[in-house]
């Protein structure tokens, strides 16, 4: 088991920068998502770590070695392929066996590693079928038993859940935790799901155009979004936003925009012009009758969940969503007033989130 | 409704059973006429009315094909189409990968895949004549080897293309599995890729054979003696033109044919893979 | 688990060792020293030939400078000008009819009333592996006027007698045949493949949609084979351009000339009337015409698989 | 066709050849020469055999020589320890052999066997060996001259090339006879007199007959002949007539009335043919006549006479009249084709005294009797007139007689083997598409005037 650490690496593609000056601590047995929209280097950054690609500048570190200029082979990592990439000529047997027999392990032995392997997750029985005679699913699961096998020093997992259907993706999401914390195994995990990102990881590395937006555990992540772009990309059903400036009443400070006033607390650093409100579409409460604060507004739209109902209303042509626990006696068109609970002030211009 | 379906099914069934049959002649029976009039004797071919079937089946074609070695050009055709298929892959086979695996930019790929597609459409018979006198220079015509090396361009060429979308198709992430399991660039070739494209391969190696197999125009021009002749010319000569039986003929073309259809029915998988440049697995 | 203990079993020494490190190199060089090989092989034999030809071709037979004569000789010599219409007229008839055939018989063979697919495929696909010069002799056997099957088969339904391989028009229709034979499978199998490749719920919403069997034929299948078939066409039409072992094996580019192709045309000048230099004009008209064959085949096939 | 004078011999190869120095070739072919040292080349090696007695290697036209040479020559193994190796190729394909064997120098074969209209693209002077220089050979009077003066170079009468005459070279023996084809005109003489007709002594009277004996649906055919790709059996018709192809200037003046006559007697001929024999080769013509189906044709002794005597399989056996070609006229004489094969020694082969010896051996009254008896076919005046094997062999005089006639031969030019299959390419498109005479004469004029315009003489 290793830490990682990645220094300052750059890695251009031709004319576009896929990873720009970006610096990580994966700390050992922890387990790090890089979430980010497709395109956001995420990927890119992983494979520098695998030594699939090799970063333009930066150094990348697992444990005390310097790995930026080894071998993919040398590193002693192990990937999960979105594809699974398992070797279509070869058994489940010797797919999982495979980097034990490039380690010369004698075959008595590997074939006892591979088993007890499998055992752990399940595809004991289908040892000596050929990966086009597995569903999606097993294959996942080889894929994961061979990189599991041979305990590296790191896993590397490049959006390994994406493949397959929804049912068996939360069935393995568990299975994945359950893993981690037995292996303890160094983990980074590369997703563009928010949900993957913040039920498995310890902390979670938001990033878009190469660079790191965010580092931090999920619900840090989830509360404290560092900026805009971390606050429009982590939640679901998005953030509300809203636009204006902030006004001092009465010693008081005030959110103020064509619809809304919103009294705030006042950011340790004034921001120079117009700022962005976020409100969570929990933190925002819908009413049935108007009351002080509250801003009213109109029922566009009602998405009943069961658990939920997910409430998007229009404050003129503004669209806000709002989730209610019980929203049986709301109907399309009704008018209902909205109190935000709480909120998030970021500087409009630089992103940047001042509470 | 369902009566009036029940007999258009009955009608495409049929027409499709009467087309099968016509396929089915127009396939075999060639073949099966090549056969039986390899079997008959020169009285029953000097017959107005052709029978079916040979009335007293004669092995005389066989014998006359075996004193006139057509053994013997059957392994020179053998010799020349193993030696072409292992060279020609020994060429196509890193070179495609080259062409297809190792981040070659469009500007430079592009136009080297396509002078080797050009390859594949160049006319054979436009190197005949200076390739024939660089032979004659080089004291090389006449020899297996020789046929070998006129050969290999053009199958090295139809195998690169082949194993071009084959290599296409195989993902690039089973290659950096591989490499991460801890295999060099090289292993993960011989050990992982290769194997997974094993398929493929023996779908080229078996057609670049059977175009070897039956090449023609330069086992004519390039052999002068039997040491260099292969079947297709052994062939060729049976054609009677001064003499009286064309059982002769018809013997050496089974010979030729028998090696063809066993390899078409024993490897058909491989032939229609090959043939349809991948498309089908 | 005691796996980390085991070393990668690498650096061993052994007989790949060398080309192991080989495979170190920067990537795009290894791609062009692995191909090289392929590209002097494959290149050389073009350009090389090329060069002699052009120079050759721009000399008489004795060797004197001549330019361009044999070229405008070329121009105005029948026996070319008839060979090279006999080519283009026969690679076109030969296309035309084994696309028909093997559309045909891709479209009967996948149909749901055919059992035993693959049985069907391996018989079908047999003529393609026939060599040319075989396909001859198989079918002269059937053509010949006395011991010939067909004309046989034509008495007996009161047909009269045809001299297959006897007269200008009927050769061309007989060499033609032969050459359907085997270029016909080769239709039939790509297009084969390419019918397994349709996704079933196309007709299924083409059937929703209302189209029936004609309809859905016309406005589905063929547009998803499109591809294919312009594929195959092309390099069938380029094959049939070359026919050579099929008129030495058929016909000996008779009855005359009838059935001269190019290729037997500079095959016979170059070999038998041992005019090299005359038959190296014809083959840069032939090079010239591969390469506008080329440029069109490539402006199609290019852009379907590689933009995809 | 005149060319300008010059000493400067080509070939089909051009001159390259000749000109590129052993450096130069190393230079453009040290790749392929890398190559090919490495690859196993030779995969039957030559010299190992040859140290055990040498095997004398014969290049033999595909068919009944080849088969006839292969039995005659274990007497020549037994009794001198020497090999014979056969190797036989097609016609067509050998005489592109033999001619690039020449002009590549290569010793591959000892012994070539060579049609004689192929004498001038063979080069005797620099590609075979002059046996009356190098071994003293006489003449034997007991062999037809005119199979000797085939086989000399230059010819010694007839129209000679300027080329050649360039050259000033003096006329030598390059080989010698080994077949005595000739072609004859054949005819049943049982109908004949059946029929109360008369044998024919002009092509008129032929095509008479032909007329009166053909039944298309018996069927009986009055005519008969090969008429596949370009073949030369309708030669004796024109030449009867008084036609010919060239002049003694190499000129065409195939268009000419007596052409005109020739094609047109050639083609009535045809109506009285077998439908279908617009592609006969020598078998299909012999199996009309094994069939008993055939009335009259010109016919090779060479390729089928044995087994159209042969009772056991011919229904014309013992029924067949062989005759030199009819007149063009009463009174006049009929011209043959003479079709010798002779043996030639190859000028680079590296072992001379025994080609030379074989070659003696084989042409020996005895041997060459033996020969001809398992498919060879006589070009000695004792053998053709032998009683005993003209009993069995019933186209020994007529033989003798064309021989002895002398028949003519086929243009001694470099291009005479096409400008022939030029001809018979239009005689053939004449019977097949039923074209005019005079289309087919004019297509045949254009086509051998195109073809001379680029060949070398």
């Amino acid at each position: 088991m290793a830490d990682v650490r990645i220094e300052r690496i750059t890695k251009q593609f031709g004319q576009a920068i896929a990873v720009n000056d970006l610096s990580l601590h994966v700390r050992d047995h922890e387990f790090v998502s890089l979430l980010g929209p497709s395109g956001c280097g995420k990927t890119t950054t992983m494979r520098c770590v695998a030594g699939l690609e090799r970063p333009d500048a930066g150094q990348i570190f697992i444990g005390e070695r310097d790995v930026t200029t080894l071998l993919p082979r040398d590193r002693d990592v192990a990937l999960v392929f979105q594809s699974y990439a398992l070797y279509p000529h070869m058994t489940t047997r010797n797919n999982i066996g495979y980097p034990l027999r490039l380690r010369g392990m004698d075959k008595p032995k590997r074939d006892a590693a591979v088993e007890e392997t499998a055992m752990m997750f399940g595809i004991d029985e289908l040892l000596e079928r050929f990966p086009r005679q597995l569903s999606g699913g097993q294959q996942q699961r080889v894929a994961l038993s061979r990189a599991v096998v041979r305990q590296p020093r790191a896993f590397l997992m490049d959006e390994p859940l994406s493949n397959i259907d929804a049912l068996l993706r939360v069935t393995m999401r568990a299975e994945l935790k359950r893993l981690q914390q037995q292996l303890g195994i160094t983990t980074i995990f590369v997703t563009h799901d928010q949900v993957e990102a913040l039920t498995l990881s310890d902390r979670i590395v938001v990033m878009e155009f190469g660079t790191v937006q965010q580092v931090g555990k999920p619900l840090e992540i989830y509360r404290q979004p560092a900026n805009l772009f971390v606050a429009r990309f982590v939640g679901s059903p998005p953030m509300n936003f809203f636009e204006g400036e902030l006004r001092s009443e009465a010693g008081e400070t005030v959110f103020v925009s064509d619809m809304l006033r919103v009294p705030v607390v006042a950011p340790r650093h004034a921001p120079a012009n117009r700022v962005t409100l976020g409100v969570r579409p929990e933190s925002l409460t819908v009413e049935s009758a108007p009351s002080d604060g509250a801003t009213r507004a109109k029922i566009a739209l009602l998405e009943p969940l069961g658990y939920e109902t997910i409430v998007h209303a229009t404050i003129g042509s503004d669209v806000v969503r709002s989730r209610v626990a019980d929203g049986e006696d709301l109907a399309v068109d009704q008018d209902v007033w909205l109190r935000i609970g709480s909120e998030l002030l970021f500087d409009t211009q630089s992103g940047v989130l001042l509470s | 409704m369902q009566p009036n379906a029940s007999a258009s099914n009955a009608g495409k069934r049929a027409l499709v059973y009467l087309v099968l049959a016509l396929a089915l002649i127009w396939t075999l029976f060639p073949i099966y006429w090549v056969v039986v009039t390899s079997l008959k004797s020169n009285a029953e071919l000097a017959a107005s009315t052709p029978s079916l079937l040979p009335l007293q089946p004669v092995l005389d074609g066989y014998r006359t094909v075996i004193e006139r070695g057509i053994p013997r050009m059957a392994l020179n055709s053998v010799i020349v189409a193993v030696g072409t298929t292992i060279v020609s892959l020994a060429l196509a086979v890193p070179g495609s990968y080259g062409l297809t695996r190792l981040g070659l930019p469009r500007r430079i790929g592009t136009p080297l895949a396509l002078a080797i597609g050009f390859a594949l459409i160049f006319p054979a018979i436009a190197i005949v004549v200076p390739m024939f006198q660089l032979a004659v220079r080089l004291g090389i015509y006449d020899q297996l080897g020789t046929l070998i090396l006129l050969n290999v361009p053009f199958n090295a060429a139809f195998a690169l293309w082949v194993l071009r979308t084959v290599w296409m198709d195989i993902p690039r992430n089973i290659e950096e599995a591989a490499l991460l399991d801890g295999d060099t660039r090289f292993t993960a070739f011989r050990r992982v890729l290769l194997p997974a494209m094993l398929p493929s391969l023996i779908a080229v190696a078996v057609l670049v054979f059977i175009f070897t197999w039956n090449e023609f125009l330069f086992a004519l021009i390039f052999s002068t003696s039997p040491r260099a002749m292969t079947l297709p010319i052994g062939i060729a000569a049976q054609v009677p033109q001064h003499e009286l039986s064309w059982q002769i003929v018809a013997a050496a073309g089974t010979v030729a044919l028998v090696p063809v259809v066993a390899a078409t029915v024993l490897l058909q998988r491989y032939l229609v893979r090959g043939l349809t440049f991948g498309m089908a697995k | 688990m005691s796996v980390r203990s085991l070393p990668l079993a690498t650096n061993r020494p052994g007989r790949w060792q060398a080309v192991q490190h080989l495979w170190q190199i920067p990537e795009q060089r290894l791609a062009l020293l692995l191909l090289l090989p392929s590209l002097l092989v494959v290149l050389l034999t073009m350009l090389y030939p090329l060069i002699v030809t052009i120079r050759m071709a721009l000399s008489s037979e004795r060797g004197q400078f001549v330019g361009l004569g044999n070229l405008t000789r070329l121009a105005t010599t029948n026996i070319f000008l008839e060979s090279m219409s006999f080519t283009l007229r026969f690679s076109a008839f030969v296309v035309i009819v084994s696309l028909l055939l093997g559309l045909g018989l891709a479209l009967v063979v996948n149909s749901i009333y055919v059992p035993m697919k693959t049985l069907w495929i391996t018989i079908l696909i047999i003529p393609l592996m026939v060599s040319d010069i075989v396909s001859a002799v198989v079918w002269r056997l059937m053509y010949h006027p006395t011991i010939g099957i067909l004309n046989y088969a034509l008495s007996l339904v009161g047909l009269p007698r045809v001299d297959w391989l006897g007269k200008s028009s009927t050769a061309f229709f007989s060499v033609g045949i032969i050459e359907i034979w085997r270029s016909a499978p080769f239709f039939f199998i790509m297009l084969y493949a390419a019918l397994q490749l349709i996704p079933p719920d196309v007709y299924e919403s083409a059937s929703v949609d209302g189209a029936g069997g004609v309809r859905a034929f016309f406005d589905m299948t063929l547009p998803y084979l499109r591809p294919v078939m312009t594929v195959a066409l092309m390099l069938q039409f380029i094959g049939a351009t070359r026919a050579f072992g099929i008129i030495v094996g058929a016909t000996e580019g008779g009855p005359g000339r009838a059935t001269w192709t190019i290729s037997y045309f500079i095959y016979r000048y170059a070999f038998r009337a041992q005019q090299m230099h005359f038959a190296s004009a014809a083959v840069l008209v032939l090079v010239l015409l591969t390469i506008v064959a080329g440029v069109l085949f490539f402006r199609f096939v290019w852009v379907q698989r590689d933009a995809a | 066709m005149a060319g300008e004078p010059s000493r400067e011999r080509t070939d089909g190869l051009g001159r390259i050849d000749r000109r590129v120095t052993r450096r130069q070739a190393l230079k453009t072919g040290a790749g392929i020469g890398a190559a090919a040292a490495a690859m196993q080349f030779n995969v039957i090696s030559r010299r190992s055999v040859r140290a055990q007695g040498a095997t004398i290697r014969i290049l033999v036209p595909q068919g009944a020589l080849a088969d006839g040479l292969t039995k005659t020559a274990p007497a020549y193994e037994e009794q001198t320890g020497n090999k014979i190796s056969v190797e036989a190729f097609p016609y067509q394909d050998l005489q592109t052999k033999a001619i690039t064997l020449a002009q590549t120098k290569s010793g591959e074969y000892d012994l070539y066997f060579v049609d004689d209209p192929w004498m001038p693209n063979l080069q005797p002077d620099i590609n075979a060996v002059a046996i009356d220089v190098e071994y003293g050979y006489e003449r034997d009077p007991d062999i037809f001259d005119v199979c000797y003066d085939v086989f000399s170079w230059p010819p010694p009468y007839g129209p000679v090339p300027q080329s050649v005459r360039d050259l000033g070279l003096e006329t030598h023996q390059y080989g010698l006879p080994i077949v005595g084809n000739v072609i004859l005109y054949t005819i049943r003489k049982d109908v004949v007199e059946e029929k109360g007709l008369k044998i024919p002594e002009t092509w008129d009277d032929a095509l008479a007959v032909a007329k009166a004996v053909t039944d298309m649906d018996a069927p009986f055919y009055g005519w008969t002949a090969r008429q596949a790709g370009g073949n030369v059996d309708s030669i004796p018709i024109l030449w009867s007539l008084g036609g010919d192809i060239l002049d003694d200037d190499f000129n065409v003046v195939l268009n000419s009335d007596a052409g005109l006559r020739a094609f047109e007697m050639i083609k009535e001929l045809d109506q009285y043919a077998p439908p279908g024999s617009v592609t006969y080769q020598t078998n299909e013509f012999a199996a009309d006549f094994l069939a008993g189906r055939a009335m009259m044709g010109m016919t090779w002794p060479g390729d089928t006479l044995v087994a159209m005597e042969d009772p056991a399989q011919s229904q014309s056996a013992g029924k067949l009249l062989y005759m030199n070609p009819p007149a063009g006229a009463p009174g006049g004489k009929g011209a043959s084709v003479l079709g010798n094969w002779g043996l030639i020694m190859n000028a680079f082969s590296t072992q001379r005294d025994e080609a030379y010896d074989f070659m003696t051996w084989i042409t020996s009254q005895e041997h060459s009797l033996e020969y001809a008896k398992n498919g060879g076919v006589p070009f000695r005046k004792s053998n053709l007139n032998d009683p005993e094997l003209v009993a069995k062999f019933p186209w020994y005089p007529a033989q003798a007689e064309a021989l002895a006639a002398p028949p003519k031969w086929r243009p001694r030019t470099s291009a005479g083997s096409e400008i022939v299959q030029l001809y018979g390419a239009a005689v053939q498109i004449m019977i097949s598409d039923d074209l005019s005479p005079q289309d087919a004469l004019d297509q045949a004029t254009r086509d051998i005037e195109d073809f001379m315009a680029t060949a070398i003489d």
